[in-house]
């Protein structure tokens, strides 16, 4: 019988090695999946690479893991936000790297990776100094610019309900990067709030096919915080 | 100028929403923008899309029906209307990026006469500007108006010849709408549709960083 | 009020124009629209491209279409199959020229086009006779192969329910290409089997937006034939 | 080969289950790869996915619970699963192309020793020859088994150096299954693995267009 539910955060960051490319859901608190955020600290990997939409606020979530000085670099399309003063202080510092991607073009280079497309043409950002040192081409009457797909090592999901092979639904605006980012990591690792019996899932309305999971983890977590 | 009255930020937002038919699928960025949600008139089905997977956004809700879980691309609670949809980021930029968004309503720091927009950065120096969803609005939507102070507080002109600042996207603008005036973005540059009561185009000239023209009336 | 359901078939197919590139739904006889294809026959456009994954099967539906003439090329990934006589027979007479795409690409390029991507590089068919002539490329330690967005003026889609404002869903294996091509043509008709009233289509299991779609119309055509 | 038995069609795709874990995602191709999946033992969840977009398919449905809107890839009729999903041709072969599939069986004209594979045109002269999504399913699945049988009907491999027909992908197939043999495609080219009894490797050899070696005890 598949089980991707494990018992624990622990088990479900077990062999996240230093170095990784990690993909962290999420757009504002929503979605946001701090419990395995938290459990990243825990775990201890180092010298990461994360790729999420917003670069942290306060002093919990992905701030608090860029805090602990565990990020060597963040690729996200809205670092500065309201509170995300750890970020300024680390970026000022120039203890943290930072790639700055067009939203869209972000979602479309992670779905890349997770569809198998190398790199595609974007008419995003063409002229504007995102696309210094990029190479771009007509198609069409218009300009375009080549972007590259961005895979990551793990991917850190927040789903609704999740169900033993890994099937996902997520809740209102608790969707956004999170089933992009399922698709593109060697590791996909989901905290559910519920855990949904199997069969239970429309098969209609599954959003994320657990072909796309290796682990879940069910956390209770409550609204979004913040 | 003395005798011009300006429109507030919620008279420019009103002004806009004026112009937004029926049936319109519209994007709107933070600031001004995000206010005309609020003044489009009750009963003009107009579809309001958000970057973070949400198409069919309704008004405000009450602070005690406040859902944590509904929140727009400006990270403020928002409601659903009945017909509304979610989706996933990549489904959502699909939708701008495809061209299926009829306008996107953005503020900018600066809008030059051929159409430039320069909304995300304030200094080609600055290493970490937020840049969100504004390029491939930008270049994705069908129509990009933007609405805007004429001025910066220092009264410098925000509608220039060409932009200083960093590029959102080239030649994207096609109107204006300010505190002074309503412009539209041609291939022969600023031409002024309407201005507040009182102002004359010297006056909006004197404000203005590149040549107006006044609308002819044949051009209608 | 939105109002996007349109009385009948000849207002649903009003103004399509000699020329057009016609994207098609349907896997087999699944998700078919026939009743929109039949249409599109009494509507009279001729010069037509159609993209499809099959070339039509038995003298209804696409192979009607063939039959009557109208279709200058069709791409396709899987133009033979059990019963596909006309498409054979003009194939043969020089009457109809092919573009085969391998049915991964036909979709990712359909998709190209809706969601504004010029092109992409696909590993798919590189070194095979479906890559002749198109530019390859190194990517990540694996060769790919360029390929464009294909976009249609209109596409005819089969949808289980859907509302006025055009939200859709499928059923089953009737979803197919259905929602991808929703969104990548200028002119997007769907048939529908049932008319659901605004709000009754569950918001987190809507498949098709209504953004794609331009008409409505419903035609309670009953189970696929064939 | 008097004393062979060769395996039937239905034996060779049961040979093909038997090496099918638990857990692993699987596309079957058209032919002997579909019958693989009655073969599967009862109880192990194996999930099999079809391009047409579904995962969790199930066993074939008794004739009279035929479900009309529900097709595999070769238009079979089929069953869902409980714990099944449905999504659109897009997303089927993002699962595909993006290295999610950790299996596909196919069936194939020619395998060359270097893992070359021709499925799809019988001659590079034919004109409108049906390429479905084998090439996608070809350069994106984790692993590429094909079954067949060990030669044509006329006796001529269909193991060989290099293939003649148009091909599908290069250097895909890692396994063959025959109704003589199973055979690893390595580095080092053809490497039996097992061979149904009776039959020598010479025998076998002479129905092969490539060089074939025995695995190696210590090759395990």
């Amino acid at each position: 019988m598949i089980d991707k539910i494990v018992g624990d955060i622990a088990a479900a960051l077990d062999g996240v090695r230093d170095g990784s490319t990690i993909l962290v859901g999420g757009f504002g608190a929503v979605g946001q999946p701090d419990a395995l955020i938290e459990g990243l600290i825990e775990q201890g990997a180092r010298d990461l690479t994360v790729v999420a939409n917003n670069a942290g606020a306060g002093l919990v979530g992905l701030a608090k893991l860029l805090a602990a000085g565990r990020v060597r670099k963040i690729i996200c399309s809205f670092p500065r936000s309201a509170g995300s003063v750890v970020f300024e202080e680390l970026f000022k510092a120039g203890r943290l790297e930072l790639e700055i991607v067009p939203q869209g073009t972000l979602a479309e280079r992670i779905r890349a990776a997770g569809a198998g497309v190398g790199a595609f043409y974007t008419p995003t950002a063409y002229g504007t100094k995102l696309a210094d040192g990029k190479e771009s081409r007509m198609i069409a009457g218009r300009n375009h610019v080549l972007e590259f797909a961005l895979p990551g090592d793990v991917a850190l999901v927040e789903a609704w309900r999740a169900d033993r092979w890994g099937n996902c639904v997520f809740r209102e605006s608790g969707r956004n990067f999170n089933p992009v980012m399922a698709t593109a990591a060697g590791l996909t690792v989901v905290q559910t709030q519920h855990v949904a019996a199997l069969g239970d899932l429309d098969p209609e309305a599954i959003v994320t096919p657990g072909i796309f999971v290796q682990r879940v983890v069910h956390v209770p977590y409550g609204d979004p915080r913040g | 100028m003395t005798d011009v009255t300006v429109l507030t930020r919620h008279e420019m937002a009103r002004r806009v929403a004026q112009d937004i038919p029926e049936g319109w699928y519209v994007n709107l960025g933070i600031g001004i923008p995000t206010m005309v949600a609020d003044c489009i008139p009750d009963g003009r089905e107009v579809l309001l899309h958000s970057e973070n997977g949400i198409l069919g956004m309704g008004a405000a809700p009450a602070p005690d029906q406040i859902n944590p879980w509904l929140i727009n691309a400006g990270k403020q609670h928002v409601t659903l209307r009945q017909g509304g949809a979610f989706f996933h980021h990549a489904d959502s930029f699909a939708m701008i990026r495809g061209g299926h968004i009829d306008l996107c309503v953005l503020g900018a720091f600066e809008v030059a006469e051929n159409g430039d927009i320069a909304n995300w950065a304030t200094s080609a120096a600055d290493a970490a500007p937020a840049v969100g969803g504004a390029m491939d609005l930008a270049v994705g939507a069908k129509r990009i108006w933007v609405v805007t102070e004429h001025t910066t507080k220092q009264g410098a002109p925000k509608l220039v010849e060409r932009c200083a600042y960093p590029l959102t996207a080239l030649g994207a603008v096609s109107r204006i709408y300010t505190n002074l005036a309503v412009i539209d973005v041609t291939r022969e540059g600023f031409v002024v549709l309407e201005m507040v009561p009182g102002l004359t185009l010297e006056a909006l000239q004197a404000q203005t960083g590149a040549a107006l023209r006044l609308k002819d009336k044949q051009d209608v």
